[in-house]
């Protein structure tokens, strides 16, 4: 078991906790926009936390390299995709949930 | 849909995305020997950082680097490239689109000529399949614009 | 060719395109279908046919979506049946 | 490398050009002096005219050369092949795609030093990383428990910043920090939407558009060498 | 109307299932696919057309044919949507657009 | 470390089924654009870790960065559709 292996299995094991909590609030909580929190903010950490570690994992090469371009564009794509479709349905007129108008979805 | 966007967010990042979007698409095209990919592919992303374009900074922007004529021309351009290659080849004695004959005008072994004739042929699939997907996006999002522009000028 | 993931993409591949023929909202089906494409990319990745998976990838994530968008644009967004 | 003498190259042809332009005013200088002020006054503009479309012919090269240079180095990642037929095609495509998108990528930049912005866009990563790790630990908190302790609401701010490089920066930073998402700017007011009454308190405290001026450099009518500094004297000028 | 399309597609797909059963397995060596061209290709591609990627050297060289049909259909289907969709746009009498 | 990937990857499966969950059931077309776009980001992870069995991710890595391109697309034009019809 080589040190490059453990760390990927950390950071594969965090990325995939941070996923299930993203699918957990996908699943569980009670509007579009508190949905939105959970996958716009945990997916993206979780994807570069998996690129993080397949890169460690394939070491030093120019596909590494790739890998992190691939965190750099999920980083500034995934922010953006997000914030298109909160505004989309703020303009909309989506009433957000409250707690004062708790329970009704 | 073909006028520019409001958002400043979306507008900037596009702005900042569309050249990498390009050039990734020419790597597809160019590099359909060594990776999967090819002139299919390339040309469909290709049209995709058009469409981006389109979407974000509006139609009048768009026009100033290719208009809908010109997108017209290339898809008749890609297919002729296609077809003259391979009539290239009929004239310089071999069947049609046996690439191998290209070596009696380029100076290389007939196996790198087969390379580049496949080279040559991924740049017209790309062009013409660009082209027609940009115009194809093009016309069904103006059919009712337009109707809205004549009926606001009556 | 892994095993596992076969029968779970091809699951998930059934149970998309279910929704997206029972769904009365056109554009919400139009959505689905996106779903369907990326787990069709799935598929042909898992079976090692990169080429293919290479063109439904870029074919309906980008402009096959935005087309089909722009036919329930132009048309009606409900359906009737 | 080549970057720097590229653009000291433009930057010297440019410097030759004025020299010859004020050698040239002196010329006239001398041969209008008998000519009345009026000759000189039209051929001084002739020449602002002329120099005023010399300077955007200059930056229209300046972004068309870093423009094709971004994405050359892009495209030599992507390629891992480095032999001249591959260098070749790149270089071929560079320069299509830099002709075509030469005005998109530097469009809006103010005028200023990049390699400090890079910096301390470099040293701005980290903390934005933690924040992030924060942000979804604080989700994941959230989602994990039975009753999950949430009292959504919409904050408004309006901000200071200029450009729309640093806007969306800031914007991003915002979406991708705890439990807010930005949801729409109008005229510089941001819309934020919160998950929580403690996390929509800190976005007031505005320490994230601080540092987000301090990095695109608009923060530099304050004369402030420190970003606490800044938040300091920023919070007194608001009050 | 739908119970009958329905039942209709159950047999069809039924038929379809069926006509796969006598198909070759997933990735048999012995299968005529894999008996006759392939191997020829998979050997001699790369000395044939200096090209590391079978299937691009399969697509363009070795069937070049087909792509050509491939792009000359994909011209005609945007001709077609041009012709289609921008004659509505003529009759309204904005020709000069 | 293979079965490590595999195992991993086949969890994501089953992550992705619950995404699946909001995207065909979630009401109105704004949850499901919601479902949808978590499914891009598991699929672009998938793939690598397929890429990482079948030990050639050089060759997987361009679909995925095709999709880390790609995905942002979608998501822009139907946001500005809901934008521009006013019905969500």
């Amino acid at each position: 078991m080589l040190v490059k292996d453990v760390i990927c299995i950390l950071f594969m094991l965090g990325s995939f906790f941070l996923f299930t909590t993203a699918t957990l609030g996908l699943l569980r909580l009670p509007d579009f926009f508190t949905r939105l929190h959970a996958t716009g903010k945990g997916d993206t950490l979780a994807a570069l936390w998996s690129l993080a570690g397949l890169a460690v994992y394939h070491g030093f090469t120019l596909t590494s390299a790739k890998i992190l371009f691939i965190a750099v564009f999920l980083f500034l794509a995934q922010p953006t995709a997000t914030h298109a479709i909160s505004r989309a349905a703020f303009r909309c007129k989506v009433q957000p949930w409250t707690l004062a108008k708790g329970g009704e979805k | 849909m073909i006028r520019d966007s409001q958002d400043v967010i979306v507008k900037t990042l596009s702005r900042l995305l569309v050249p990498f979007m390009v050039i990734y698409a020419l790597y597809v095209i160019m590099h359909g020997h060594h990776s999967p990919g090819g002139g299919f592919q390339g040309g469909v992303i290709l049209a995709a950082g058009f469409v981006l374009l389109v979407v974000s900074h509006g139609l009048e922007q768009t026009r100033k680097r290719l208009s809908e004529k010109a997108a017209g021309v290339l898809s008749s351009i890609g297919v002729f490239i296609y077809a003259g290659i391979g009539a290239l080849c009929l004239i310089l004695g071999g069947n049609y689109l046996d690439y191998g004959k290209l070596s009696k005008l380029l100076p290389v072994v007939p196996a790198e000529a087969r390379s580049l004739g496949i080279l040559g042929v991924e740049i017209g699939v790309a062009l013409a399949v660009m082209a027609v997907m940009f115009t194809i996006f093009l016309v069904i999002f103006t059919v009712g614009e337009f109707q809205e522009d004549d009926r606001s000028e009556k | 060719m892994i095993l596992p993931l076969d029968f779970i993409l091809i699951l998930f591949v059934f149970i998309c395109a279910v929704a997206a023929i029972t769904i009365k909202d056109l554009l919400s089906a139009v959505v689905i279908l996106g779903a369907y494409s990326f787990l069709m990319c799935l598929l042909w990745t898992e079976m090692a046919a990169i080429d293919v998976a290479f063109t439904e990838a870029s074919v309906s994530a980008s402009i096959g979506t935005v087309l089909m968008i722009g036919c329930v644009a132009k048309t009606k967004r409900r359906s009737k049946d | 490398m080549e970057v720097t003498l590229l653009l000291e190259a433009t930057e010297n042809a440019f410097r030759i050009m004025e020299k010859a332009r004020a050698h040239a005013l002196g010329v006239l200088d001398t041969a209008v002096q008998f000519t009345g002020e009026q000759t000189r006054f039209m051929e001084e503009k002739r020449w602002q005219v002329l120099f005023a479309g010399a300077q955007r012919r200059k930056t229209r090269f300046q972004n068309f050369v870093g423009t094709a240079l971004i994405l050359f180095a892009f495209w030599m990642l992507l390629s891992g092949h480095f032999d001249p037929f591959h260098l070749t095609l790149g270089a071929i495509c560079c320069i299509i795609t830099a002709y075509l998108f030469h005005d998109l990528l530097f469009a809006n930049v103010r005028v200023g030093d990049m390699r400090v912005v890079a910096l301390r866009f470099l040293c701005y990563i980290p903390w934005l990383i933690q924040q992030i790790v924060l942000s979804n630990l604080h989700v994941a908190s959230v989602v994990l428990r039975r009753k999950m302790p949430i009292n959504p609401q919409i904050i408004t701010f309006k901000t200071k910043l200029e450009t729309d490089i640093s806007s969306i920066t800031l914007a991003n930073s915002i979406t991708l920090t705890p439990g807010t998402i930005t949801m729409d700017i109008r005229d510089g007011v941001y819309y934020v939407h919160a998950l929580d009454q403690k996390v929509a308190d800190d976005l007031n405290a505005g320490e994230m558009e601080d540092r987000v001026a301090h990095i695109f450099m608009e923060a530099d009518h304050l004369y402030v060498e420190d970003v606490l500094d800044a938040a300091r004297i920023y919070d007194a000028l608001r009050v | 109307m739908k119970i009958l399309s329905l039942i209709t597609a159950v047999l069809v797909g039924a038929v379809l299932i069926y006509g796969t059963l006598d198909m070759p397995k997933w990735g048999d060596p012995h299968s005529p696919a894999n008996t006759h061209v392939s191997p020829y290709y998979l050997h001699h591609s790369l000395e044939h057309t200096a090209t590391p990627n079978v299937v691009t050297s399969v697509l363009a060289d070795y069937r070049g044919y087909d792509t050509l049909g491939e792009t000359t259909v994909i011209f005609t289907a945007g001709m077609a949507c041009i012709l289609l969709l921008r004659a509505g746009r003529k009759r309204r009498g904005k020709g000069d657009v | 470390m293979n079965d490590f990937f595999l195992i991993l990857s086949v969890g994501m499966c089953v992550l992705v089924l619950f995404c699946l969950y909001r995207g065909t059931f979630g009401p109105g077309v704004l949850n499901r654009a919601a479902g949808i776009s978590a499914i891009g980001t598991k699929t672009l992870i998938i793939l690598l870790l397929m890429g990482v069995i079948y030990d050639r991710i050089d060759m997987f890595i361009d679909i995925s960065i095709a999709y880390a391109l790609l995905n942002f697309i979608g998501t822009v034009v139907l946001a500005k559709y809901i934008e521009t019809t006013g019905e969500a």
